[in-house]
């Protein structure tokens, strides 16, 4: 086999392997050398399986050699490769910034460990995506998280540790409804292998076990998805976290959760018994709507900026979720569309502030009066996120809402435009608040002779916000995968 | 059954004591418990981890972290009538579940039909050890077990980065508050062999009966935790300097993931022993002891960073 | 398995459970922490050899006889040290045996403290 | 409910579980709910070596005479998911631990309020993140 | 130069120039160069435009594609062109007045304004040039997004507040109206590109067509139909070059081109003839002219009085173009031109009261004619613009209004035109009456303005005056509009 | 005579759990969760052997390894305290 | 020499276990019976406790002797409980001792808490603190009948 064909499982054990190695150099400097080359190499190790698939092939790989469903596949398809990419692409630009905001957020000695925890949770989200097997997501899961609570609590503020823990209950809660489902599937197939469970399952299907694996997989992963109501750990722990750390998961984590569900609801249950038989669309539109309602309207309320796009966070999931809701090819294609716009979105934004943060050492709201007029630059990528989180045109944002509402119009689901457009305009709201506030203000005193921020903050920032510009103008590239990819999950569709 | 009515008795007795010492008490006994059902469920190797981890370290951990958090509960103030009431639709769905799940122990199960004959069938073939418990964790889902030396991997760095481990020092503490415990350290001190060796015993025996890396992990940093409780963690910490955990828990996981690179190197997918010999069979075996050493490794290293991180912050305390 | 063997076999696990359960009734019984160790001693230290040679003799010569040797071993060095320790413990936690002689020492009434 | 004896097993182990999710979902202690998380996890362990025995069946480890095996696989998976266990009480203990000696406390209702607290003093927040960064850099050494 | 070469000049001029200011913004001297340089090459480059338009070419330039079936494309057609003629002509006075008032009056932070402003036009442009709705909604928001700062310039809480009336009436109509009227027409007619006598003849029956047509007249705010004209108003706060901007360059304007592109490309004429929501909206324009003139009537401030009359001459545009008759569709368009060089006139005119003798209101303005001349000459001119008395262009685009309502025998159309007439000449005439025959009353020793200011004002009272005397050109281009020439 | 000796041991399980319920006093659950470990371990070894469990052995001792090294910890567990309560005056009441 | 015991004892210990006498399996318990020994080693320098380990025919006595002691206690303990009455009259009280090494000290700690009835709570270097269920135990202590049998071994 050439190493063209060992890709697959290349993108998930570079940076596996590396974290080891990075508690072994010891050393800032060199852990985050040996992150950086681990996060550059998954990059390219990504787009080469992008590559592969893009055309709606299925790579399988079988771990071990040993074929499945005796042994663990990892089967990567056309939205695998895409997830992929988003996760490993954020990792890449976030480990160019991470050496400067770690030396100034995280203790000198502590650094090698952080770089460590940090590709250990892209590896895990990337082993949830890369996998095939049911249990195998089950493991990953669990990399990611526990590695995902411990950067949390690094977080400066003593609220960091409380925020992590909640997430850890929330969390592991989660885990063990999906362990429960994983169990019940598997105690009414005797297989873990995610395309064989698909094969099993319908002469099953109408056991009150598989309905309640359904539900609690839909739980779990819920929980993961932070699902209003489901969502409450989110915005303390994002808010807290440090900025690399806010940055990757605002960007990833929910991202790969919404991965999971339609691998389950499509692949695995097959959208006949997800839709018709539990009719999961039902479930999923109120609490999608009310995500996008609430959340939006608390984030207006917020002081702390990180916060205040935590609550974004849980309303994009909103119109992700809307998206799936919709159960239509147009409206999952959406989703996903939503999926990689927002990761670019609010890794723009969080990045942005991480800039912020390192300079002025706080995002609270009244600290940050006037900042424009020092750091016109890296405010200005902000404002080019918050608009692309509003929907403007030209932007990425305006591509994903106009793919959803055309699915909602399709769908001949009328109603759902209002509920878009004011969740949009409350987006107008809260991140006009803070664009009034650092350009308009009189700057505060203590800002005075701030500078901006270093290069190696501005670089990653702006790449984000002008990747959020070319994805607005040149949809192309991700309309032409997200649809590639709905058309291999659910073919029988339509 | 009587297992489970133990079981029962001591769930409801958790939910309503107050001291918390009391309830992790409990919960190792419950872990115990536990552990003496799967033995009756033919589950030897789970009732071994069950024992190891539950009633040994999660108690140990759970106490040394009471010691540094705060011992009693308060009497909660909000109403527990929507967490019951959440309880309660979780376990109508789970019953209802039931209902139509197949009954413990039938044989026409499709657990029982579907994958499992072919591991009964093929793996003392194929993989060549008599345990298929071993042969499917190392061998079969090899990549599982990769990941679960991660996750343990990750722990350890989690608490690593929460914590930190001070640096060994020769004082005895506790011991001058207390005066000498003589008789303690004196048995300790016979036991401890005995108990590293059948750690060993463990981690090499896997292929054949109960046992393997993660066991004999536990069990060996369990040695070393009766002995920093005998004799205080400054000569522990001598013993077993803080400064290998670290390096030996990644060494670990690095000893798994290179046997899964070599295959790659040799042309074969991640993690295929096959490419160890010419003799898939012989490959296999190598594999399967090599993957479990560097389990055995991490675990050992982490448990015991883990164990230390707590006895550290308990003597700033 | 020689007949007698088999029934000197018998003869000690039913002795051994007997005192098993002995034990467990002085648990419930003693009025107070201290008594209640001797009375869990009751089943360390006899009820756990005799149902474990009973076994030994069930199990004839085999590695697994040694094992159940090595078990019993076990089980009576550690006792008495878990036993003498948790006494130990106890005493510097603040708990005063409840003597029945001298009714005014410190500790006052058995169980009251923690 | 004359299949009721088959599914007596599962029916404890769904109480137990529910014992343990209570207890997680209801506690307002720190360490308590992560006492519920491990009995709750460990119930589930039970539900999954249920289902993989088999009447009459042995342990799944080659011995002479027996041809009856129960599965290995959910064996190995609870292998997995016990390591999985102890490494989340392991994290959730080290975190409560560091919460206690930041708010001197494991109680819910009192890190909320103390929290509460502190966001009606805003001005203090800059003085108070230093004190914490102290405290960590502190820890390293 | 080609047609496509032309379109894409004229987009990115003003981005280049925003884009040069900012780098510029340390040398004041070669940055303020810099803004008046930029807008004289833009109209160098527009005014290559109108002769291939006049003779049927219609020059197309599609950008990107973004996503299947939508495309980022301008195309150059009459309606747009005369739009960008327009803003184009007084960009450069208009930059040239930003100076002499910005230097005039110490703002801060002089670099952003000017960046916002050519932004501004670039938006404008976009907006005269978009080839299908999306281009324009894109283009429509980039003006509303680069002309809040200028807004807000002052930064004090009375503009931010001021401001965020202005953003928060403009967005919310755009996405919860424009937005959705656009995703609508998607999902009816399949497209979005402009189409000459509409797309979407016979795709929805008359109900829904009529609610589409609403969300389409509310959602695009920016022409400021009652009751969504609250901004307006609210957006006087700002500077006197951004009131002008609003009033007259861009942003107002650019809403009733919108108004008037949806009408022919979108509906088309035809549609619309028989629609009952064709009338409704007549209605409403009418209204809008003789609420927001009564209104203005009881104003002091001048800034405030010109801008109510702002809102009722638009309406003019918004009305003539339902009075669905050829000939008040161009007058329409010729209403376009003529109030935006009248309006500018006015505004500047205030500008320059305002920076020599600080006096804001209207009763502080006696005799203030004979201290300032120029200023008043061009004032003079502008109200007779607004009255629509001849030599003023008003009087041009008027007139084609009164021929368009007669042709279609719409009585009410008359009555409204006649009425709103007189109480244009009701709210100006005191005004001018005051400033050339009431005493002074204060004896603030002031002369004119700065000479920029002087010499921009000057400037658009000519070119009002030069509309009326040469209308060929954009009479041309405006009977070259599908449904006005044929 | 096996299964008797078996349903001894449970009854006296039974019993300690009883005593480690009712407590009432801290060491008296430490006993009583010692005295069950212990009980698990002759369970462990009677039950594996009437039912003969693969290798149950050595799970018992591991069991009883174990089960010591989890009193020894409750034991210094209460150690530390009563050395930091006394250095700090106790900070609970009871 | 002291080492080679151990070794000696631990690889006793592992053949025990083992079961498996293939060349591998031996060959890693040749490994780990050095790794456990270099440990133990390690230990000894680290607490200056090292292991003295004198078996001897006179253990074999003496814990036979205890084993019957053991015995009867229990049968008098049993008795007691089984009681209605609950015969009993705990005492606490000091024993004065002169057995002096630690592992001495450690049997007869340990012999005097095996034998049901007495309790050895604290060991002092000169006295044991003592609980007893009766005087009665307390008294048979005080006669030094262990405590001499102890001393005889000389460990």
């Amino acid at each position: 086999m050439t190493l063209f064909e060992h890709l697959p499982v290349l993108v998930v054990i570079i940076p596996l392997l590396a974290a080891p190695l990075c508690v072994l150099l010891d050393r800032p400097v060199l852990a985050w050398l040996a992150a950086l080359l681990a996060s550059w190499a998954t990059f390219a190790a990504t787009i080469g399986l992008v590559a592969q698939t893009a055309s709606g092939e299925t790579i399988s790989y079988y771990l071990g050699g040993w074929a499945p469903p005796w042994g663990i596949e990892y089967r990567i398809d056309t939205l695998a490769a895409y997830v992929l990419l988003i996760v490993s692409g954020i990792a890449a630009v976030v480990m160019l910034a991470a050496r400067t905001s770690v030396a100034k957020e995280i203790p000198a000695d502590r650094a090698a460990r952080f770089y460590a925890a940090l590709m250990l949770a892209m590896a895990g989200l990337m082993g949830i995506v890369a996998t095939g097997d049911a249990f195998n997501v089950f493991v990953f899961l669990e990399i990611s998280s526990l590695s995902t609570y411990a950067l949390i609590s690094m977080g400066r503020d003593r609220r960091a540790l409380y925020a992590a823990f909640q997430y850890l209950v929330m969390g592991t809660i989660g885990a063990t409804f999906i362990l429960i489902g994983i169990g019940f599937l598997y105690m009414m197939t005797g297989t873990l292998n995610m395309a064989d469970l698909a094969a099993r399952l319908p002469a099953v299907s109408n056991a009150a076990t598989i309905s309640a694996a359904f539900a609690f997989l839909t739980v779990g992963i819920g929980l993961k998805l932070a699902l209003f109501p489901l969502h409450l750990w989110l915005p303390n722990a994002y808010a807290y976290a440090p900025s690399m750390v806010s940055v990757f998961l605002a960007a990833t984590a929910t991202k790969v959760a919404v991965y999971l569900m339609l691998r389950f609801v499509f692949t695995v249950f097959g959208h006949e018994f997800s839709l018709e038989q539990m009719a999961l669309h039902y479930v999923l539109l109120p609490l999608a709507v009310v995500a996008i309602l609430s959340a939006s309207l608390v984030a207006v309320f917020q002081q702390d900026l990180k916060r205040m796009l935590a609550y974004s966070s849980v309303a994009q999931i909103g119109y992700i979720l809307l998206g799936l809701a919709l159960m239509s090819p147009e409206g999952v294609t959406a989703a996903l569309l939503h999926v990689f716009n927002h990761a670019l979105m609010k890794g723009a934004l969080f990045m942005a502030l991480a800039a912020v943060m390192w300079r002025v050492g706080s995002v609270q709201l009244t600290d940050l009066a006037g900042l424009g007029r020092y750091m016109p630059w890296t405010l200005g990528a902000f404002v080019i996120g918050a608009l692309s989180l509003i929907g403007v045109p030209l932007t990425a944002g305006f591509v994903s809402k106009w793919y959803l509402v055309t699915a909602a119009i399709d769908a001949g689901w009328w109603w759902l435009i209002p509920v878009i457009a004011v969740g949009s305009l409350l987006a107008v709201i809260y991140v006009w608040r803070v664009v009034e506030v650092v350009w308009f203000r009189p700057p505060n005193p203590a800002l005075v002779d701030q500078r901006e921020a270093p290069l190696s903050l501005l670089g990653p920032t702006w790449a984000l916000a002008l990747a959020n510009l070319y994805f607005g103008i040149h949809a192309d590239l991700t309309t032409g995968t997200a649809e590639t990819a709905v058309a291999s999950l659910l073919g029988g569709l339509r | 059954m009587t297992l489970l009515g133990f079981l029962v008795l001591i769930a409801v007795a958790a939910i309503r004591l107050r001291d918390l010492f009391a309830v992790v008490m409990l919960f190792g006994v419950y872990s115990l418990l536990t552990a003496a059902l799967f033995m009756n469920l033919d589950a030897v190797d789970v009732a071994f981890t069950e024992a190891a981890v539950g009633a040994g370290v999660s108690t140990v951990l759970m106490l040394s972290g009471l010691h540094l958090t705060s011992r009693w509960e308060q009497r909660p103030k909000r109403s527990p009538l929507l967490p019951l009431l959440v309880v309660g639709v979780t376990g109508a769905v789970l019953v209802h579940a039931m209902l139509d799940a197949p009954f413990v122990g039938d044989p026409q199960a499709p657990v029982q039909t579907h994958v499992t004959p072919y591991y009964i069938a093929n793996a003392p073939v194929e993989v060549g050890m008599p345990n298929m418990v071993t042969a499917v964790l190392a061998s079969y889902r090899g990549y599982d077990t990769f990941g679960e030396t991660v996750v343990i991997f990750t722990a350890g760095l989690a608490v690593m980065l929460l914590l930190g481990i001070q640096q060994g020092t020769h004082n005895r503490p506790g011991l001058n508050a207390i005066g000498d415990q003589l008789v303690l350290r004196s048995v300790v001190k016979l036991l401890v062999p005995a108990i590293l060796l059948y750690a060993l015993y463990v981690q090499f025996h896997g292929d054949f009966g109960a046992g393997g890396g993660f066991q004999a992990g536990v069990i060996f940093a369990t040695g070393f935790v009766l002995y920093d409780l005998a004799f205080g963690e400054g000569d522990a910490r001598t013993v077993v300097p803080p400064g290998w955990l670290h390096r030996l828990a990644a060494l670990g996981v690095l000893i798994y993931g290179g046997v899964g690179v070599y295959a790659l190197l040799a042309g074969k997918p991640f993690l295929d022993y096959s490419a160890l010999s010419a003799d898939p069979v012989a490959g296999q075996h190598l594999g399967v002891l090599l993957v479990e050493l560097g389990v055995g490794i991490t675990v050992f290293a982490v448990i015991l960073t883990i164990f230390y991180a707590f006895s550290g912050r308990g003597r700033r305390a | 398995m020689s007949v007698v063997i088999q029934w000197v076999s018998d003869i000690l696990l039913l002795a051994g459970g007997l005192l098993c359960v002995t034990g467990g009734i002085g648990l419930i019984r003693m009025p107070d922490f201290f008594s209640r160790v001797h009375a869990a001693g009751v089943t360390e230290t006899l009820a756990a050899p005799l149902l474990l040679v009973g076994l030994m003799l069930q199990l004839e010569w085999s590695l697994d006889m040694f094992k159940a040797l090595m078990v019993l071993v076990f089980i009576l060095a550690t006792n008495p040290t878990a036993s003498h320790a948790m006494a130990k413990a106890a005493l510097h936690g603040g708990l005063r045996p409840w003597q029945a002689d001298q009714d005014k020492t410190a500790g006052g009434a058995p169980s009251s403290n923690s | 409910m004359s299949d009721l004896p088959g599914i007596y097993n599962y029916l404890i182990v769904v109480f137990l579980m529910m014992a343990g999710f209570y207890v997680v979902i209801s506690q307002g202690n720190l360490v308590k709910k992560l006492v519920g998380l491990g009995l709750f996890q460990t119930s589930v362990f039970i539900l999954y070596i249920s289902m993989g025995n088999v009447i009459g069946g042995a342990a799944p480890i080659v011995a002479e005479g027996v041809t009856v095996y129960s599965s290995p696989l959910p064996h190995v998976l609870i292998l997995t998911a016990i390591v999985v266990g102890v490494a989340t009480t392991a994290v959730g203990l080290s975190l409560a631990v560091r919460i206690h000696e930041a708010y001197g406390t494991v109680e819910e209702d009192d890190i909320t309020a103390q929290d509460r607290a502190d966001d009606e003093t805003v001005g203090t927040s800059s003085t108070k993140d230093a004190a914490a960064n102290a405290t960590s850099t502190e820890d390293a050494r | 130069m080609s047609g496509p070469t032309l379109i894409a000049l004229m987009l990115s001029l003003p981005f280049l120039g925003a884009l040069l200011i900012s780098l510029s913004g340390r040398a004041v001297a070669v940055r303020d160069g810099i803004v008046l340089l930029v807008p004289l090459v833009l109209l160098a480059v527009v005014l290559q435009l109108p002769s291939p338009v006049l003779v049927g070419d219609r020059p197309e330039l599609v950008l990107v594609e973004m996503m299947p079936g939508l495309s980022l494309s301008f195309t150059a057609e009459p309606l747009g062109v005369l739009f960008a003629c327009v803003a184009s002509l007084l960009w450069p006075i208009a930059s040239l007045y930003s100076i002499g008032y910005l230097r005039g009056n110490n703002e801060q932070h002089q670099t952003r304004f000017h960046a916002c402003f050519a932004l501004a036009i670039g938006g404008a442009m976009g907006v005269a040039l978009a080839g299908n709705l999306v281009t324009l909604f894109a283009a429509y928001e980039l003006l509303t997004l680069s002309t809040y700062p200028l807004v807000a310039h002052k930064g004090n809480e009375t503009a931010i507040r001021g401001a965020r009336t202005y953003l928060g009436v403009l967005l919310l109509t755009s996405i919860g109206f424009l937005l959705p009227a656009i995703l609508w027409t998607w999902a009816v007619a399949g497209t979005v590109e402009f189409t000459p006598g509409g797309m979407l003849a016979g795709k929805l029956d008359d109900g829904l067509m009529g609610l589409l047509l609403l969300l389409y007249v509310y959602g695009i705010g920016k022409s400021a139909l009652m009751p969504v004209h609250r901004w307006l108003p609210a957006a006087m706060v700002a500077p006197t070059p951004v009131s002008a901007l609003l009033h007259a360059v861009a942003v107002v304007k650019a809403g009733v081109l919108t108004v008037l592109k949806v009408v022919v490309y979108v509906f088309g004429t035809e549609v619309l003839t028989g629609l009952a929501a064709s009338d409704w909206v007549f209605w409403i324009a009418a209204s809008t002219i003789l609420i927001a003139s009564s209104i203005a009537l009881r104003q002091d401030n001048l800034k405030r009085r010109l801008a109510y009359s702002t809102i009722s001459q638009l309406s003019y545009v918004v009305m003539g173009a339902f009075i669905l008759a050829p000939l008040s569709l161009l007058g329409a368009a010729l209403h376009i031109a003529a109030h935006a060089f009248g309006k500018i006139t006015l505004f500047f005119a205030a500008g320059s009261i305002y920076t020599a003798s600080h006096k804001t209101e209207i009763s502080q303005l006696d005799g203030i004619g004979w201290k300032m001349p120029w200023t008043m000459t061009a004032f003079t001119i502008g109200a007779l613009s607004m009255i629509g008395i001849p030599p003023a262009a008003g009087f041009l685009s008027k007139w084609y209004l009164l021929l368009g309502a007669w042709q279609a025998e719409h009585l009410a159309a008359l009555a409204v035109i006649t009425l709103s007439t007189l109480l244009n000449a009701a709210y100006f005439t005191p005004i001018i009456y005051a400033a050339w025959f009431k005493p002074a009353v204060d004896d603030s020793r002031h002369g004119e303005a700065p000479v920029a200011i002087v010499l921009a004002l000057s400037l658009t009272a000519l070119l009002t005056l030069l509309l009326f005397f040469l209308p060929d050109l954009p009479l041309a281009l405006a009977q070259a509009i599908p449904g006005v020439g044929s | 005579m096996l299964l008797a000796a078996i349903v001894a041991v449970m009854v006296t399980m039974l019993l300690a759990l009883v005593r480690a319920f009712l407590g009432p006093t801290a060491y008296d659950r430490m006993l009583a969760a010692s005295s069950f470990g212990t009980k698990t371990v002759l369970l462990i070894a009677l039950g594996g052997h009437a039912m003969s469990w693969h290798s149950y052995l050595d799970v018992a001792l591991l069991y009883a390894m174990v089960n010591f090294v989890a009193t020894v910890a409750v034991m210094r567990f209460f150690e530390y305290r009563a050395a930091r309560e006394a250095t700090e005056g106790g900070e609970s009441a009871s | 020499m002291r080492l080679l015991f151990i070794s000696g004892l631990l690889a006793a210990f592992w053949l025990l276990l083992s079961g498996h006498y293939v060349p591998l399996i031996l060959a890693l318990g040749a490994v780990s019976v050095v790794l456990v020994t270099w440990f133990v080693n390690r230990m000894d320098k680290v607490d200056g406790e090292p292991l003295s380990m004198r078996l001897g025919f006179g253990l074999v006595g003496y814990l036979a002797w205890l084993m019957w002691q053991v015995v009867l206690s229990n049968v008098t303990l049993a008795r007691r409980i089984w009681d209605p009455r609950l015969p009993i009259r705990p005492t606490w009280q000091r024993l004065d001792t002169s057995v002096s090494t630690p592992l001495e000290k450690t049997l007869y700690a340990n012999s005097i808490t095996l034998t049901p009835g007495t309790l050895t709570t604290d060991v002092k270097r000169d006295h044991f603190m003592i609980h007893s269920l009766s005087p009665e135990g307390m008294e048979d202590l005080r006669q030094g009948e262990m405590e001499g049998r102890i001393r005889r071994l000389r460990i």
